[in-house]
């Protein structure tokens, strides 16, 4: 069960800002949003979009564990 | 130091506190952001941090100004959540021997916060809400600081 | 405004003062110039002003700096006869609707209040009395901003 | 009879911070100051100190009435 964390706009397209979730990577999780919901997928993959585990930012893929935070943020805005 | 809070700020109290008690402290420079009302069009600004991730980009920059300008000191306070007009959003303080580290380092701070902080912005004004990104400038801002320390804009012209 | 006074001052209280009902204010950046202890060598500083010669100097420095970079409000406060390690002698604020503006209006200011501004100050140490002129670093400071403002330091960079 | 006022290092010659005069000129009231105190007039004529006259900075001689104020200003230290 991996927690999902939304920011930005992708809360607004998706309507959430955090769900459980049991899948094993990063990019299995991804598909699975994508494919529950096709307005959240597009944004996902949306140019800027990055996606961090546990707090540290990720480039391809990353396995996932239980306790594992995964968050999508959109490009930042700055303070 | 570096404080992420929903709660509004007074910058002079923030300021005095951050003033108190520096013998070898020959300048401190201060920046103070607000949400500007933009005759009537901003109402409200939504500031939404990722707590943990927010916080410590925003820490390794205040490190790498710390470092670089070689200050006594540096604070930086950073409202998140809903803030209306005329509101204080972002707080920055520097601590130097002399008045050029300090104002570079409160400069390049800001030109860094305001273009690569991990924060998301919307706007709610008559229009509805309104993600924002930053500005063109903001970018340009930020690049001003990215080449190496030896050629800084201050130090070249 | 421009005020020279002998007594202390704090600058977060000037900054609180100073912040205060700007709806259109996005930027305020301050600048706080303390007596430095510089491990003991400076007991207290000593500031000869000319009444009515030195404000009205200051007042034209902060009248151009206003003009030059469209701020909103500029404030100059500063001390004179003497001061101890630790202490402000001089504040200096900017209001504007941006960032940018604020931080070079402030920076100018204080690069020309260091070297330009009718004082006369005297250090008094261990060796006794020492009357003090602008470092080399002061002039070379202040000489950055008497290009036009078309090609202030920023924008060439 | 015009006010002098004296400020920084020169008031440390002198021994004095404000006197009354009562000269025609700058020119005049300087020279008479010189000739008055050896040292003050070394100080008065050193590069760099200039004089106001009723808070204007003068070049050259000016006339000085009853009611005049003149400033003898050493280099500016800068705030």
């Amino acid at each position: 069960m991996a927690r999902v964390l939304l920011f930005g706009r992708l809360r607004d397209v998706a309507g959430w800002r955090e769900r459980d979730l049991d899948l094993s990577s990063l990019f299995a999780l991804r598909d699975a949003l994508a494919a529950e919901d096709a307005a959240l997928g597009e944004a996902l993959f949306a140019p800027g979009v990055q996606a961090a585990v546990d707090k540290a930012l990720v480039r391809g893929d990353a396995s996932l564990s239980a306790a594992s935070e995964v968050a999508f943020l959109p490009p930042m805005s700055g303070g | 130091m570096v404080r992420l809070q929903e709660e509004p700020f007074d910058a002079g109290a923030l300021l005095t506190a951050f003033t108190e008690g520096r013998r070898e402290t020959g300048a401190v420079v201060s920046f103070t952001g607000y949400v500007r009302a933009e005759a009537g069009t901003v109402e409200t600004l939504e500031l939404d941090a990722y707590p943990g991730f927010t916080d410590t980009a925003i820490e390794a920059m205040a490190q790498e100004a710390q470092s670089r300008f070689g200050l006594q000191d540096v604070l930086v306070v950073h409202r998140t959540g809903r803030m209306g007009p005329g509101e204080a959003i972002v707080f920055v303080a520097a601590a130097a021997a002399h008045r050029r580290a300090a104002f570079e380092a409160a400069d390049q701070l800001m030109d860094y916060l305001k273009s690569r902080a991990p924060f998301w912005k919307k706007s709610h004004g008559d229009g509805g809400g309104r993600w924002i990104e930053p500005s063109a400038q903001d970018y340009e801002d930020a690049k001003r600081w990215d080449a190496p320390p030896e050629t800084t804009p201050s130090e070249s012209s």
